[in-house]
C-alpha cells in the first residue's frame, strides 16, 4: 500500500469516526428534565397516589366514586365501597369519566360561532368577553321587560347546583327553567305520583327479593340506578338467604333478560295487560293480599283474555301469579317495557296494581318509597317538557336559552322539528364542555368543568329507603380553560347586575354549596351526631364522599284514584302492519345510555354484551324473520318508520321477537368528537313524536318499521367468533333444583 | 471504482466505531444544570442530611426533587448576594419551578421504590455515590440490570430475581 | 466412489474429462445477457417484494400483516416450514444417496446441496420477519450477560435454533467440502479476481492421494451426520407446533409427518429446479433423463407415504372426538376457502403423483415439470391449512377468527423466492454447480488421459 | 473453590426436599361466580382503565386486535323463545401448568413464587408461540405503537408500563396492585391480610362476582369458596391447571315455571 493511500485512509476513518461520534451525540435523547414543585402541594406525595371520594355525574344513580390522583392527574375512578347506593361497584360509563376529563375533544376555551347554526364552526374568544356577550343579550332582554323569553335547560340537574340554577332563572325574572334527558323515567314517577303519592321512584329491594318480576327493566345494564340494583341482583343470586329467581317480560332480551331465569316475551305494547292479568289471576285464586280496591278494575283482565292478546300462554299468566303472589317477598318493577310505551303511566300503574295486590308495598324485599328524607324540597315539574320549549320557540316566546348537559336536538326525533325551533331562537348559549349536536347550535359556548373538576352535590334519586347526601369534589386542577357550572351561573349573575346580582350573593359556587350544606346540616338533626360543629362534619363528609344515615322504612298505599289513568288497551305503534311489519324496540345500550357515551373511547371499543358489536350500530333481527327475508348476519338493511330511515347492519338475534326489531341508542353523532361522530345511526330519528302529555316523557317504543335491503354503510364489527358452546362445558350450568340440594358455601 | 467501495468500507466501520465509542464511553454523566448547584457545599461542608431536601425518599417511590419555596425557605436568608442564588430566586419570583436535568433515568418497564430501599437501610451512597464531594452532581452508577441484580444477590433479598419484583 | 459408465447417457457420445471441466467452467465465465436479466429481476423482486415490505413491517409493526389474535402465526411460518422442507432433500438426499452408492446422484447432488443452503437461509429471515421485535433476536442465544438472563430450554423454539443454525452450518460445510477440488479446477481454469478468490476457497488444493484420502473421509463422516440431523431439524420444527394443545396442532404423528412431507416437497423442489437448471445451462448431457426417473420413482414413493400419515393425521383427529378437534376437521376440509385448498392440496400430492407409476410420466420433462410443481404448491398448502385452519378454531369458540393474509405477507412470499432464485443464480455463477469430479467418475476412464487429475 | 463446591451442592441438595418445586409464597387465586355475574363489563373497563390498554379503534377491532386483556364471552343456546344466554369473564388463568410458559425461548413469560404467571414485556422477543400456545386465547399482541391523542394519556397508570410495539401482554392479576398492598402490609410488619388486594375487575363488579385472594391461607375468602360444590375451572381437561376458578351459573331447564 501507498503512503498516500494510507493517509488517505487514515482520513477517510477519521471522517467517518467523528461524524459517526457526532451523529451519536446529537442523536441522543436530551436528558429528560427533573421539574419540581414550586410550593409543595399539601399532603401530595409525589410517586404515591391519593384517592379523593366524589359523585360520579354519567347518569342519574349518584353512584358514590373514590378518584385515585397521582401528581395532579386523575388515573382511575372506582366505586366508593362505602356509599350506599353502589357499595363499591361502578359501571362502565362510570368509570369512562376520567376519558371524559381527559378527553381530546372537549371545548377548550369560550368560543364564538362563526360558521352557519349547526355546522360546529367556531372562534375562540376570551372568558371575559364571553361572559360580557352572554349578559349583554340578558340585559337586553330585561331592559325589553322580556324576561320571560329567557329559558334555560338543563340536563336534570340536583342538588345544589339545580337551585343555584333555578335561582339565577327566577331572580332574572323567567320561570322558564326545564331538565330535559331521554331517560327521565317521568312515566314511573308520575304514576308513583298517582298511585303512592310521591313522584319519584322507589326503593327496589332486590337484595331481599326472592321472585323479582321485571317488565323490561334492564337493570343490568342502563336502568336507572344500575350498579345499586346490579349489587343487590348478585346479593339476590348468591347472598346468606335463598337464591332469588328473576323473571323477565319484554319483547328484546336485554342484558338483564339474558341472566333471567324465565323470559316471557309478551307482544309489544301489552306487558300492561299481561301484569294486570297476572294481578287478576292472584285474586281470582284468592292469594291476594291487598285488593280491596282493585277487584273491580281487574276483573275485566282475565288471563284467558289477555293471553292472546298478549301472546303469553293463559297457563303460563297462572304459574307466574301463583308464583309472585306465594314467594314471600316477591317484587315487580316496571321498566321499559311497560313505561316506554304512548300509555307507560299506565303501564307503570298496572305494576304498581299488582305490587299491591300481592302484598310488596312497604316490605323489606320488596317496594319502598323513598321520602324525601333531607327536607331538599325535590320536585319534578311535570309541566316543564320539551314540546312547551319548541311550541315556546316556534311561537317567537324565546329570545335567549342556555343550554346546558342537556342534547335535545340528538335524543329528539326529527319529527318534532326541534332544529327548526331553534334556528327561530335570536341567541342561544351553551355550558357544554363538549361540541355536541345541541351545542352546535349555540351562538355562544361558555365550556363548564367536567364532574372531575367541579364542585357540587348529589341526593341520588332514587335512594335506597334511606337519606343520602353526597358531595362532588373537584379532584383535578380544570385541564382547560373551562370554569365551574356553578361560578358560571354567579358570574353570570354579577355581570348582568340589578336584582340578580342582589339575589346571588356568593362568591364562588364552592362558597355557595358549602352554605348549602350549612343550612342541611342545620335542617337535619341526625347528621350532627358524632360531629364537633359544621367544619368538622364538612371535613369529614368530604372524605366519606358525603353523608348518609340509616334505613327509614316508608309504606304506601296504592290508591284507587290511580285506576283512571289505565288505558286498559294495548299500547299504540304507528304505521300500518302491512306496510310496517315490525315493531322497533330503540333501547338504552350498555355503554352509550341516550348517546352522551358515545364519544368516550373505552365505550366505543366495549363489545356490547349481548351481541359484541363494536364501534357502530347494528339492528337486532330473529334469525328465523332474518331468513324469511333472505338477510345474513351483516346485511346493510334500511330501516323504514313512516317517518324515517336509517340504514344498518343486521345482528342475527334469537333473543327477539320475529315481529320485532330492536336498534341501539347512542350512534349516529353529527357532532360530538372524533369517537361519535359519522358512526353508526340514530334510531331516535325515526320515531314518531310522542309525548305523554301528563308527565312529558317520549315514547319510545312507538312505532313500526319495515327491513329492506339495498343500504350502504359500515361493516357489522364484532368480537365473537361464534356464539355456540359446542359442548366444550366452558360455561357450565347447576339446575336450580339440583342447586338446592347442595352444600351452601360459607364465606 | 473498486477504491471508492474500499473507502466506504473503511469511513462506515469507522463511522459505526464512532457512534459507539460516543454511546458508551462519552455519555452524560454530569450533564450541567440550570443552576449550579453544588452537593458539596450543602451535603459536603454544611452536613445537610439528604432527607432534609429529598423528602420523600422514605416515602414514596421517588425521592423527590427538593421544591423552590423549600430552596428559598435558606436562601432568603444566606448567601443572597450570591449570582446562583439569584438564579434560584430569579425562578421564584416567577414563580417557575427549576428546570433540573435528570442524571439518573430508569427506563418505564422498572419499578423502582426508593422509599423501600431507604427502608431497608440501603445508604444513598450505595447507588449516588460520594455526593458529599460532587461539586456537580455525576451518574456513578450503570442503572443497568445486572447491576440491580449484583446488590440484590449480594443482600439476598427476597425475591429479589423474580422478574416482577423490579419490572412492572 | 467405483467408476461407472453412465450407460443410458441422453446422448450417447462419450464425454471427455476436458469437455466437463470447460462445459462446468463455462457456466461460470461466460454470462449471457438474459442470466443478467434474470438476476437484475430476482434482485429486483428480492428488493421490491421482500425488503421493502419488510421494513414497512418493522416501521410500523407486525400490524401490517394479517395476524391477529388468536391467529398469530400465519404465512410467515407456513413459509418457514415450507422453505426448511424445500431444503430437506437436497444434503438428506444427497448424504443418503452417496452412503447408498447410487450412481446418478453425482450430477444433481451439488445444486441439490446449494439448495437446501439456500431454503434454509430463506427459512432462517422468516423467522426474524415473523418476530415482533426482531432487532431483539440475539436475545434467543446462549451468551453470558450481565442481566443473569438464560434461556428456556423447554421451548421448541430454543431447539429451532439450535436445530437449525445447526443443519445450516453442517450442510454448508457438506456444500463446501464437496466442492474444493472443483474450486481447484476452476482455480486452474480463471484469471483476475476469480483466480484470487478461487485459490482462497480451494484451501491449496492439489489432488493428492493423501488429499483425496481425507476428503473422502470427511465427506463421509459429513455425510452419516447429516442424516439424523436432517430428520431431527424437521422433527423439531413440527414441535414447534405439536407441543402446543391447540386442536389440529398437537398430534404426536407431527415429527414423522413433517419429515416425510419435507422429503416429499424438497424432491419435488429438486425436480423442478433441475429442469430449470439443465435447460437454462444448456447442460442436458449431464443431468438426464435416467434422474428424473429416479426421482420421480423417489418422489412417487413419498407421496404414497405422504398421503398414508395424511389420512392418518385426519383420522386421529376424528378419532379423538372432541368438539375441538371436529370443529378444526370441518372448517380445513369442508368450509371454504379452505376445503377448496384442501382437496387441492390432495389433488396435487396422492393423485397426480400417481402417474408417476407409469415410465413414461417418470421421463417425460413435462410430466415431470407438472407433478413437482404441483407437489410443490400442495406442500405449501399443506402448511398453510395446518396453520390457518387451527388457530383459528381454538378452544374458546367466542375467539375464532378467521385469518386473511395482508398484502405485505403475500408479497414476502412472492419476495423469499425471488430471494431464493437470486442466490441460486449467484450460485451458478460463482460455484462449479456440477461436480466436476465426480460426473467424471461416471464417465469413467476415457482413452486419452485429460484434465489435470486422477 | 470449596466454598462454591459447598454451594453447588447445598443447592442440588435443596432441589431433592419434598415439595421444593410446589412451595410458593402465595397462590393468588381468583373465584369468579358465574351465578352473580350478569355480564355488564363493568370489569373490562376497570380493566382498561387500570392497565393503560390502547384503544385500538374500529378497523383493528375487526381484525380482532382489541386489546381487552378480561373480556365476557357470551354463549347463547337455543332458538327463539327458549333462549339461554350465559356470561363468563375470561382473563389469563394464571395455570400453574401454563403451556405457555413452556413456549418462549427468552423466559419472558414464567411462573413465579407467587402462583402467578409473569409476562416481562421488555425481554418480549414476539415469537407469538405464547399466545398460540395458549388455550384461552388471552395473550394480546402490540401490533403497532399506540398513541393516546392529548390530553387523554394523562390518565395513564403510572405503576404500568406502557408496552412497546412487538411485545406480548396480559392480564397480571393487577401485580402492581399486589406489589402495593405487599408494600403497605411490610411497612406495617404484617403478612398480607385476605381482602388486602383486589384487582381492578374485582373492585368495579357491580354485582360482587369476582373474589381474590390467596387459596394457601385456608381462612381467605377464595380458599373457602374454592371448596363450592358449584366449583369448575375452564377447560379442566386440558390440565394446564389454572389459578381461576369459576362457581357454576344456576340455570333452569326450560323456560316454564315449573321445575
Amino acid at each position: 500500500m501507498k503512503r498516500r493511500d494510507f493517509l488517505k485512509f487514515i482520513g477517510i476513518g477519521g471522517v467517518g469516526a467523528g461524524a459517526g461520534f457526532v451523529l451519536g451525540k446529537v442523536s441522543k435523547p436530551p436528558g429528560a428534565k427533573l421539574i419540581p414543585y414550586l410550593i409543595p402541594p399539601e399532603d401530595i406525595i409525589p410517586g404515591v397516589a391519593t384517592w379523593y371520594a366524589s359523585v360520579c355525574t354519567l347518569c342519574g344513580a349518584g353512584c358514590g366514586t373514590l378518584v385515585r390522583v397521582m401528581e395532579g392527574r386523575a388515573k382511575k375512578v372506582e366505586g366508593n365501597p362505602g356509599h350506599p347506593i353502589n357499595r363499591g361497584g361502578l359501571c362502565a360509563l362510570g368509570q369512562s369519566s376520567v376519558q371524559a376529563l381527559y378527553n381530546p375533544d372537549r371545548i377548550t376555551k369560550p368560543l364564538k360561532r362563526k360558521g352557519p347554526r349547526g355546522s360546529g364552526e367556531y372562534a375562540e374568544i376570551t372568558w371575559d368577553e364571553a361572559l360580557k356577550t352572554l349578559a349583554a343579550n340578558l340585559i337586553e332582554l330585561k331592559s325589553k321587560n322580556e324576561s320571560e323569553k329567557f329559558h334555560l335547560l338543563t340536563s336534570p340537574l340536583g342538588g345544589t347546583i339545580d337551585r343555584l340554577a333555578g335561582e339565577f332563572v327566577s331572580a332574572f325574572g323567567s320561570s322558564n327553567y326545564s331538565h330535559y334527558g331521554l331517560f327521565q323515567r317521568k312515566n314511573l314517577a308520575f304514576a308513583n305520583l298517582s298511585t303512592m303519592g310521591t313522584a319519584s321512584i322507589p326503593h327496589y329491594d332486590i337484595e331481599n327479593t326472592k321472585y323479582l318480576l321485571s317488565f323490561g327493566a334492564d337493570f343490568s345494564s342502563t336502568w336507572v340506578s344500575p350498579v345499586n340494583y346490579s349489587n343487590g341482583y348478585g346479593k339476590m343470586r348468591q347472598g346468606t338467604g335463598e337464591r332469588g329467581k328473576l323473571v323477565q317480560v319484554e319483547p328484546r332480551l336485554s342484558l338483564t333478560g339474558a341472566n333471567a331465569d324465565e323470559w316471557v316475551p309478551a307482544k309489544p305494547g301489552t306487558e300492561a295487560l299481561l301484569a294486570l292479568a297476572i294481578a287478576n289471576t292472584i285474586v281470582e285464586k284468592g292469594l291476594a293480599r291487598d285488593a280491596s280496591a282493585w277487584r273491580g278494575v281487574l276483573s275485566r283482565y282475565k288471563a284467558k283474555d289477555m293471553a292472546s292478546i298478549c301472546d303469553v300462554p293463559v297457563e303460563r299468566i297462572e304459574a307466574m301469579a301463583v308464583e309472585f303472589a306465594r314467594t314471600r317477598p316477591s317484587l315487580a318493577i316496571a321498566g321499559d317495557s311497560v313505561s316506554s310505551y304512548e300509555n307507560g303511566i299506565s303501564g307503570a300503574i298496572a305494576v304498581n296494581i299488582l305490587n299491591q295486590v300481592a302484598g310488596n308495598i312497604g316490605v323489606i324485599g320488596g317496594v319502598m318509597p323513598n321520602g324525601d328524607d333531607l327536607g331538599n324540597g325535590k320536585k319534578i315539574d311535570f309541566g316543564r317538557k320539551i314540546s312547551t320549549l319548541i311550541s315556546a320557540a316556534n311561537a317567537d316566546k324565546i329570545k335567549t336559552l342556555i343550554v346546558y348537559g342537556a342534547n335535545p336536538v340528538f335524543t329528539t326525533p326529527k319529527a318534532a322539528r326541534l332544529e327548526e325551533a331553534l334556528s327561530k331562537v335570536p341567541f342561544i348559549a351553551s355550558f357544554s364542555s363538549f361540541m355536541d349536536e345541541t351545542t352546535a347550535h349555540a351562538d355562544i359556548i361558555l365550556p363548564a368543568h367536567t364532574s372531575l373538576e367541579d364542585w357540587g352535590d348529589d341526593f341520588p334519586d332514587p335512594g335506597v329507603a334511606a337519606p343520602v347526601a353526597s358531595i362532588i369534589q373537584p379532584v383535578v386542577s380544570p385541564v382547560f380553560e373551562t370554569k365551574s357550572l356553578g361560578d358560571i351561573f354567579i358570574e353570570l349573575a354579577r355581570a348582568v347586575g340589578g336584582n340578580v346580582a342582589g339575589k346571588i350573593t356568593a362568591p364562588n359556587f364552592a362558597e355557595y354549596l358549602k352554605a348549602s350544606w350549612k343550612g342541611l346540616y342545620s335542617r337535619n338533626r341526625e347528621m350532627a351526631a358524632g360531629t364537633l360543629g359544621f367544619e368538622d362534619f364538612w371535613n369529614k363528609a368530604l372524605q366519606r364522599g358525603g353523608w348518609w344515615g340509616p334505613s327509614r322504612k316508608m309504606t304506601a298505599t296504592v290508591s284507587a284514584r290511580a285506576g283512571e289513568h289505565l288505558t286498559g288497551a294495548p299500547a299504540r305503534f304507528e304505521g300500518e302492519e302491512a306496510q310496517y311489519p315490525f315493531y322497533l324496540i330503540p333501547y338504552a345500550q350498555t355503554a352509550y345510555m341516550d348517546g352522551r357515551g358515545a364519544n368516550l373511547p373505552w365505550l366505543q371499543e366495549l363489545p356490547d354484551p349481548m351481541t359484541s358489536v363494536v364501534w357502530g350500530t347494528w339492528v337486532e333481527i330473529n334469525p328465523k324473520t332474518a331468513a324469511s327475508l333472505g338477510l345474513k348476519e351483516g346485511d346493510m338493511v334500511n330501516i323504514e318508520s313512516p317517518f324515517g330511515k336509517i340504514s344498518a347492519p343486521v345482528y342475527l338475534y334469537p333473543g327477539i321477537r320475529p315481529d320485532t326489531v330492536a336498534v341501539p341508542i347512542g350512534q349516529g353523532h353529527s357532532h360530538y368528537g372524533r369517537y361519535a361522530k359519522g358512526r353508526g345511526a340514530n334510531p331516535i330519528e325515526i320515531l314518531p313524536y310522542k309525548e305523554d302529555p301528563l308527565s312529558g316523557e317520549a315514547a319510545l317504543n312507538s312505532t313500526r318499521v319495515r327491513i329492506t335491503r339495498g343500504a350502504t354503510g359500515e361493516r357489522l364489527v364484532k368480537m365473537e367468533g361464534s356464539t355456540k358452546e359446542f359442548g366444550r362445558g366452558i360455561v357450565q350450568t347447576v339446575s336450580p333444583s339440583e342447586f338446592k340440594r347442595m352444600k351452601k358455601e360459607v364465606v | 471504482m473498486k477504491k471508492l467501495i474500499l473507502y466506504a468500507v473503511v469511513g462506515g466501520i469507522a463511522f459505526v466505531i464512532g457512534y459507539f465509542v460516543n454511546d458508551q464511553f462519552f455519555s452524560d454523566r454530569a450533564p450541567v444544570q440550570p443552576i449550579n448547584f453544588s452537593h458539596k457545599i450543602h451535603a459536603g461542608d454544611n452536613q445537610i442530611p439528604c432527607q432534609y431536601c429529598h423528602i420523600y425518599a422514605e416515602r414514596s417511590r421517588v425521592s423527590g426533587v427538593p421544591n423552590v419555596k423549600r430552596c428559598m425557605g435558606c436562601h432568603q436568608i444566606i448567601k443572597t448576594d450570591s449570582p446562583e442564588i439569584q438564579k434560584v430566586a430569579s425562578y421564584w419570583d416567577k414563580k417557575e419551578p427549576i428546570p433540573w436535568v435528570k442524571v439518573y433515568n430508569l427506563p418505564d418497564h422498572v419499578y423502582f421504590p426508593h422509599k423501600r430501599h431507604v427502608r431497608a437501610g440501603v445508604d444513598c451512597k450505595n447507588c449516588h455515590g460520594d455526593v458529599a464531594s460532587m461539586a456537580r452532581i455525576e451518574k456513578v452508577s450503570s442503572l443497568q440490570m445486572g447491576w440491580c441484580l449484583s446488590c440484590h444477590t449480594k443482600r439476598e433479598v427476597k425475591n429479589g430475581h423474580d422478574c416482577w419484583t423490579c419490572h412492572k | 466412489m467405483a467408476p461407472h459408465h453412465m450407460s443410458d447417457n441422453q446422448t450417447g457420445d462419450v464425454i471427455s474429462y476436458k469437455e466437463v471441466n470447460d462445459d462446468v467452467v463455462r457456466t461460470m465465465t461466460e454470462t449471457g445477457k438474459w442470466y443478467y436479466i434474470a438476476l437484475a429481476g430476482a434482485f429486483s423482486g428480492f428488493l421490491a417484494f421482500w425488503i421493502l415490505p419488510w421494513a414497512y413491517q418493522i416501521y410500523k409493526g407486525q400490524g401490517v400483516s394479517g395476524l391477529n389474535t388468536p391467529d398469530f402465526w400465519g404465512i410467515y411460518l407456513t413459509n418457514f416450514v415450507f422453505w426448511i422442507g424445500i431444503s430437506h432433500s437436497g444434503t438428506l438426499l444427497s448424504a443418503i444417496l452417496f452412503i447408498t452408492k447410487t450412481p446418478w446422484r453425482r450430477s444433481i447432488y451439488r445444486s441439490a446441496e446449494a439448495m437446501t443452503f439456500f431454503s434454509v437461509a430463506t427459512a432462517a429471515v422468516f423467522i426474524f420477519v415473523h418476530m415482533g421485535r426482531p432487532w431483539n433476536f440475539y436475545w434467543t442465544m446462549p451468551y453470558p450477560n450481565q442481566r443473569q438472563l438464560w434461556l428456556n430450554f423447554q421451548s421448541p423454539l430454543m431447539f429451532d435454533v439450535f436445530a437449525i443454525s445447526t443443519y445450516a452450518t453442517s450442510s454448508m460445510i457438506f456444500l463446501y467440502f464437496g466442492s474444493i477440488p472443483d474450486l481447484a479446477a476452476v482455480r486452474d481454469r480463471v484469471t483476475g479476481w476469480r483466480k484470487q478468490v478461487y485459490s482462497a476457497l480451494a484451501l491449496g488444493w492439489r489432488g493428492t492421494d493423501s488429499e483425496w484420502h481425507w476428503l473422502f473421509k470427511a465427506y463421509t463422516f459429513f455425510a452419516v451426520f447429516i442424516i439424523p440431523l436432517a430428520v431431527s431439524v424437521h422433527s423439531i420444527v413440527s414441535w414447534d407446533f405439536a407441543l402446543s394443545k391447540v386442536p389440529g396442532l398437537a398430534k404426536t404423528i407431527f415429527a414423522p409427518y413433517f419429515v416425510v412431507g419435507a422429503i416429499y416437497s424438497g424432491s419435488a423442489g429438486i425436480v423442478t429446479l433441475m429442469i430449470i437448471f439443465r435447460k437454462a445451462m444448456k447442460i442436458e448431457k449431464y443431468i438426464t433423463l435416467n434422474h428424473f426417473d429416479k426421482l420421480g420413482m423417489l418422489l412417487l414413493v413419498m407421496s404414497l407415504l405422504w398421503s398414508y400419515i395424511n389420512v392418518i393425521e385426519v383420522f386421529t383427529g376424528w378419532y379423538a372426538n372432541t368438539s375441538a378437534e371436529n370443529e378444526t376437521l370441518v372448517y380445513r376440509m369442508f368450509t371454504t376457502p379452505y376445503a377448496y385448498m384442501f382437496w387441492l392440496m390432495i389433488v396435487t400430492n396422492t393423485l397426480l403423483p400417481l402417474l408417476f407409476i407409469f415410465k413414461k410420466c417418470r421421463t417425460s420433462i413435462l410430466a415431470c415439470l407438472v407433478v413437482s410443481l404441483g407437489i410443490n404448491v400442495g406442500m405449501w398448502l399443506e402448511r398453510y391449512l395446518i396453520l390457518t385452519t387451527s388457530l383459528p378454531r381454538k378452544f374458546l369458540p367466542y375467539m375464532w377468527h378467521d385469518y386473511i393474509p395482508s398484502w405485505v405477507e403475500i408479497s414476502m412470499t412472492l419476495g423469499s423466492f425471488c430471494f431464493f432464485a437470486m442466490l441460486f443464480l449467484l450460485f451458478v455463477k460463482l460455484w462449479p454447480s456440477v461436480s466436476i469430479y465426480e460426473v467424471k467418475e461416471d464417465i469413467g476412464i476415457p482413452m486419452r488421459k485429460g484434465g489435470g487429475h486422477h | 473453590m470449596s466454598g462454591l463446591l459447598e454451594r453447588i451442592a447445598g443447592k442440588l441438595r435443596s432441589y431433592r426436599e419434598p415439595g421444593y418445586y410446589t412451595k410458593l409464597d402465595h397462590k393468588w387465586t381468583m373465584v369468579i361466580d358465574l351465578d352473580k355475574c350478569n355480564g355488564c363489563e363493568a370489569c373490562v373497563v376497570a380493566c382498561y382503565a387500570e392497565n393503560n390498554l390502547p384503544v385500538v379503534g374500529r378497523e383493528e377491532c375487526e381484525k380482532s386486535r382489541a386489546f381487552s386483556w378480561l373480556r365476557i364471552e357470551r354463549y347463547v343456546e337455543g332458538e327463539y323463545p327458549d333462549v339461554k344466554v350465559k356470561f363468563i369473564p375470561v382473563m389469563c388463568q394464571h395455570c400453574m401448568k401454563a403451556p405457555c410458559e413452556t413456549g418462549c425461548p427468552v423466559y419472558a413469560t414464567y411462573h413465579n413464587q407467587d402462583g402467578l404467571n409473569v409476562q416481562v414485556y421488555n425481554r418480549c422477543v414476539g415469537t407469538f408461540t405464547c399466545a398460540t400456545y395458549c388455550t384461552y386465547d388471552v395473550r394480546r399482541f402490540n401490533w403497532f405503537t399506540y398513541k393516546w391523542p392529548k390530553p387523554l394519556e394523562a390518565q395513564l397508570n403510572p405503576d404500568v408500563s406502557v408496552r412497546e410495539m412487538g411485545v406480548m401482554e396480559k392480564c397480571t392479576f393487577c401485580i402492581q396492585r399486589i406489589r402495593s398492598a405487599k408494600d403497605t402490609a411490610k411497612d406495617e410488619s404484617r403478612p398480607v391480610k385476605d381482602g388486602d388486594i383486589k384487582p381492578a375487575c374485582s373492585q368495579s363488579c357491580p354485582t360482587g362476582a369476582i373474589y381474590f385472594g390467596d387459596i394457601q391461607d385456608p381462612e381467605s375468602v377464595v380458599a373457602k369458596l374454592a371448596k363450592s360444590p358449584r366449583r369448575y375451572r375452564l377447560l379442566e381437561e386440558l390440565n394446564a391447571d389454572p389459578s381461576v376458578i369459576y362457581l357454576k351459573r344456576v340455570m333452569g331447564d326450560g323456560t316454564s315455571s315449573h321445575e
